[in-house]
């Protein structure tokens, strides 16, 4: 164990995976530079600098192309490479979204499985640093919309690690979410190897009486929003999905069928975004158990303002998760 | 270059099965035999087959709308084709793909795409790969003038250029970006805008005759496997069907003389005549190619005939490597 | 009144909106020769030729470039124009993802209110006709996930044609869905100009007993669902939003404040799509009146097939819709 | 061209307002004043003016995010520009946009893109209604040699080139994006793709000389208006500062002699020298200018301080140009 940031986690799991593997290769803009600081921490020295360790043939700066990135990981993970695509921040997906859904994702369906489609994707959603609208979306919610792909969203650095790890090996396609309020937390991490699967989310906190389902930069606010309504009596279950496709339905519905009531707390843009899909699992497949209306906590609909003094109030937060949980805990259950 | 006999004998099979494949699937579209509808090659052969076997066989290529050539010419079976085009579980895509998304990894086909200028960046990819493991494979992206226009082409000329990929950019210029003349949304000549990518850029104005094709091509796959790079090529020739089969447009957008002309440079005669005229093959040996490429054909329908139909449950398989888990 | 073809209505409102404001414009690929035939009809001489109408200026073929074609329009929109793209097939939309999230979408508000973005974005949904994966996507969730656009999915050549319209005039982007299914549908329709209102559903059909939000082909076969429920004694009310942004949210939950059930027909991808989203906004403002879970029919997470025998299957139905309203009906209310 | 003393001094006084006002920006963003960061154009700004100056008042600029010279260069006051830095009610965008998203529609800045190469085809489309509407306005997109390989940009050569669209593609070539030095992600010579999409492509090797820059560009803005078409203008030249300020990288990707060289080039020093030379104005008169150019930069932060911050429900307006309706 040791201590790792959430970005040196990062730069960890795809150091591991170039070792193990060979025909792994990363690529992107600044990559050789490391600019992001995901390849080995925030200095090129700081364990080893990847361009020095893996080569040129294996870390390739690209000029600022993201179609043709995209589309190139993809044919090459085609035809025996497993690349990782560093596309710096997530707002930038779209100049490839054609890439995405129309090949990346299709491929291996339309062509009656004779292609495997082993490529990661990384993005960082850079909300919450005044960087305004070109720079701050959060649009997992678009991807989870096209079957074909999967995707994380690690809140730890832990799940960082292990989850990216898990990706790195996988054969279908990975696109990686990584939250740039988190880069800096840091926590014990194993330094060996390990995978944490898809489709297994992580009980955060167990409580009573309500669920609460967090995403992202959301976890940490919701074990703090946990906290405060702990001393009001409030016992909540908090759970980390980890990756939302695939998504652990059983776990949140569990969680409900015991606590009967369920918050949502989601960075992504309300209108489809992966609190409605949770939102809408549970109405279907839970409904007996529920007691309370089913809760989000979004980013509203609105682009993200540069000035720090609009931006700060728009994200789930400690205070406005704790007001959506009072809420739900206040209903009274039908027929009491 | 000097061109053994049985290698143009073959030329001349694959621009037959091309020609009969898609004359054959022609008719079944209108006859309802066909779902949806084919984009035929029947007039391109030589453009098609020419680049085609200027690859080798473990070589990768990709293509677009106008699809049966492509693989065809690689040297895909027909009978996995066909069957695919008729949507039945022994087709090459077990029914999934059909007419615009055929592949055939066996040949090296990694698909051609319905999204027009998509597969290109795939097509690149595949060259980079070659580069990264050293393999010694080159890739090539079939595409037409209208994909001309994509930007994407110009990103993946770029990183090819700069990374010196091993691949071909080939430019199928018909004319006609389905009713729309190419002249009318294209600046400049496309073999032009090679050079500020830094790479050759070659213009084939005799685009129906296979031999022709086949040098530019073969030149440029050369070189790529000698590690110089990529290579654009552009190949001038016209498109004999209506831009899909069973579409009726109220304008004739084509120049019926212009039309005239082409219909003249059918690429398949030319060639039965150009080995007749060379003695590579008598009267005898080019009847029976015929023959026997068109009981090929018959026997890909039977093939597709004979195939059953995909079950309901394959609709949700092959979207991922493993059963998607916890959301399944 | 006259009879007019889903598809004439199109091009009815087109042609109405050309002859009312020179700074309309029309450009797509291949619309001289109205391939697609939304401009005057199926064929060029009938109800005139808008190539011969309205000339090589307003009339223009386009390279095939959407993300330029797209931008462009944006472009124009914010210095004088008011244009229509034609971009023919929604699968193609990706191809300039960037222009429609990070430009269209955007600009309004980053530049403090600076610029207005009248401009109408055409598109057909092409699904259920054998074109597979690369044509028969149905994106409007996507969209709907990234604020800043309006979206239309008109069910009847009436609402095409006034919905259009409204389209036309409004001072915001607009993106309209149009399922090619339904391109041959006729009704009587208005010929002289009428405007149909963004984010006011269409009560197709009133009931008691369950709530049916219906979207795009799926209204039509909702209609008969109803038929045959009627027959077995179950009263559906239909509604079709007509517009998704804006959504007309309180149609929706007063008619579950009267039935108490919901279930909700989407020819979108399941995960994030609008059926989605119209059940987490019932669950959480009219959770009280619910008296059974919110199905949703929507096409499952797949891509299309091409084959006939494998997609039929896959979209909303009289026979599917109408399983989903059984089940809802025959959940007893809690308490009972 | 002869160009009489006024405009001279004026091309001056721009250069001058962005330099103190980008050595002022800078400043702030470290000490906190400025949330998030600043991309100066420092270095860049005879590039900057000589191309901005060449365009009429009602002419149209997009940009990116290197932005605050361009509506600077354009005309616009400073006062609502830096009242944005900082994120205030009273900015050019009220707040909303901050450093990379600058618009100031009353001098034709249509706005600067966060998103690399996302406007060029924003100024195509004003190109497009200026044809449309016959108002002889001119659009220019500026942008830099990493943008140069965005698709999109080909994509806009094309229809600009085909329409024949009073439009200027201007390549700020400061010969790297971000770390990476354009060479070795770039193939060939950027003006030289223009011949390609049939459009001059000239390259202004010196990007420090104002009037160079001004003359090259004057040339296209003439040929746009005179309704010849688009073109494809790269200058060359050289930022001072780091990519963003206060980024800190661990690795030196510029060269150090290369550096030393372009420092010596401030295109500020070299045009005030020009014009004691040729005495176009006296050294009073520049010290005059150069007074009042720093009090503006003064009184714009003034105003930006005085500014109060948006109101919390300001983030919902201007999404659209009404209210939302049923969804609201
Ligand atoms: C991205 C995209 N835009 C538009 C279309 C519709 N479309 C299909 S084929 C075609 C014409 C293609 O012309 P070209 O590339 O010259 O190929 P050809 O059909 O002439 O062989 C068009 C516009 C598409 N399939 N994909
Ligand atoms: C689509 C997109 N990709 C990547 C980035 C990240 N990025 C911001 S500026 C920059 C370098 C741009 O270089 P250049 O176009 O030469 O402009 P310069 O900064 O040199 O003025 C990069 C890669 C971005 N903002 N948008
Ligand atoms: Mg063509
Ligand atoms: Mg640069």
């Amino acid at each position: 164990m040791t201590i790792m940031s959430y970005l040196g986690a990062i730069g960890a799991a795809q150091r591991e995976a170039m070792d193990a593997d060979s025909r792994v290769i990363i690529m992107g803009e600044d990559v050789e530079a490391n600019v992001y600081g995901t390849m080995g921490g925030k200095s090129r020295s700081d364990k080893g600098d990847f361009l020095q360790l893996f080569g040129p043939n294996r870390i390739r700066n690209t000029p600022i192309s993201e179609e043709v990135m995209v589309g190139a990981a993809a044919g090459a993970a085609m035809t025996g490479l497993r690349p990782i695509v560093d596309l710096s921040y997530s707002t930038f997906l779209y100049m490839a979204m054609d890439q995405f859904i129309n090949q990346v994702a299709k491929s291996r369906y339309m062509f009656g499985g004779q292609s495997s489609m082993p490529v990661v994707f990384r993005s960082a959603m850079f909300y919450g640093l005044s960087t305004a609208a070109h720079h701050s979306d959060r649009p997992y919610p678009m991807f989870m919309n096209m079957p074909g792909l999967k995707i994380m969203v690690p809140a730890s650095p832990t799940d960082a690690k292990g989850l990216l790890r898990s990706a790195i090996d996988m054969d279908d396609p990975v696109m990686s979410f990584e939250a740039c309020m988190l880069w800096g937390m840091k926590e014990d991490v194993d330094e060996g190897e390990f995978r944490i699967p898809f489709g297994v989310a992580r009980i955060v906190k167990e409580g009573t009486d309500v669920t609460l389902v967090a995403i992202s930069s959301a976890v940490s606010q919701a074990v703090l929003a946990a906290k405060t309504l702990e001393a009001e009596g409030i016992s909540v279950e908090i759970i980390d999905p980890r990756t939302l496709v695939p998504f652990d339905s059983d776990a949140v519905l569990n969680s409900v069928a015991r606590t009967g009531r369920l918050v949502i707390a989601d960075p992504a843009n309300k209108t489809c975004g992966a609190a409605a899909e949770i939102s809408a699992i549970v109405a279907e497949q839970a409904f007996d158990c529920l007691k309370a209306p089913i809760m989000r906590v979004t980013t509203p609909d609105t682009h993200i303002p540069f000035s720090p003094a609009l931006e700060k109030q728009l994200y789930p937060n400690a205070l406005n998760i704790a007001d959506a949980v009072r809420k739900v805990v206040q209903t009274k259950p039908r027929g009491q | 270059m000097t061109i053994p006999n049985d290698f143009l004998l073959e030329m001349q099979r694959r621009m037959l099965r091309i020609r009969y494949f898609d004359e054959r699937a022609s008719k079944m579209v209108k006859r309802g035999e066909i779902p949806g509808t084919v984009h035929t090659s029947i007039g391109q052969e030589a453009q098609v087959v020419g680049a085609a076997m200027a690859l080798g066989e473990g070589d990768y290529m990709t293509g677009n709308h106008r699809s049966h050539g492509h693989p065809i010419g690689k040297g895909a079976a027909l009978g996995p084709l066909m069957a695919e085009l008729v949507g039945k579980a022994w087709g090459v895509c077990g029914g999934k793909g059909g007419s615009m998304h055929l592949a055939d990894f066996k040949v090296g086909s990694l698909g051609e795409s319905g999204i027009v200028g998509s597969s290109i960046p795939i097509a690149t990819g595949a060259a980079l790969s070659s580069k990264v493991l050293g393999n010694g494979k080159v890739s090539l992206a079939f595409f037409g003038d209208g994909a001309a226009n994509q930007g994407c082409l110009y990103e993946a000329m770029n990183i090819s250029s700069v990374w010196k990929l091993p691949i071909i950019f080939l430019c199928e210029n018909n004319q006609y970006a389905l009713s729309t003349p190419a002249h009318t949304v294209t600046a400049g000549v496309l073999a032009n805008r090679a050079a500020g990518f830094d790479m050759p850029g070659v213009r084939v104005e005799d685009g129906q005759s296979v031999l022709t094709v086949y040098d530019a091509v073969k030149t440029a796959v050369d070189r790529a496997r000698a590690g110089q790079g990529p290579s654009f090529v552009e190949v001038v020739t016209y498109r004999f069907n209506e831009h899909s089969e069973g579409l009726r447009l109220a304008v004739d957008y084509r120049d019926a003389e212009q039309k005239a002309a082409w219909l003249q440079r059918d690429p398949v005669k030319l060639f039965r005549a150009h080995m007749l005229e060379q003695s590579i093959a008598d009267e005898a040996t080019l009847a029976g190619l015929e023959a026997e490429v068109m009981a090929e054909v018959d026997a890909s329908v039977a093939f597709a005939n004979e195939s059953p139909f995909p079950e309901l449950t394959d609709a949700f398989k092959d979207i991922y490597t493993e059963p998607l888990g916890a959301t399944q």
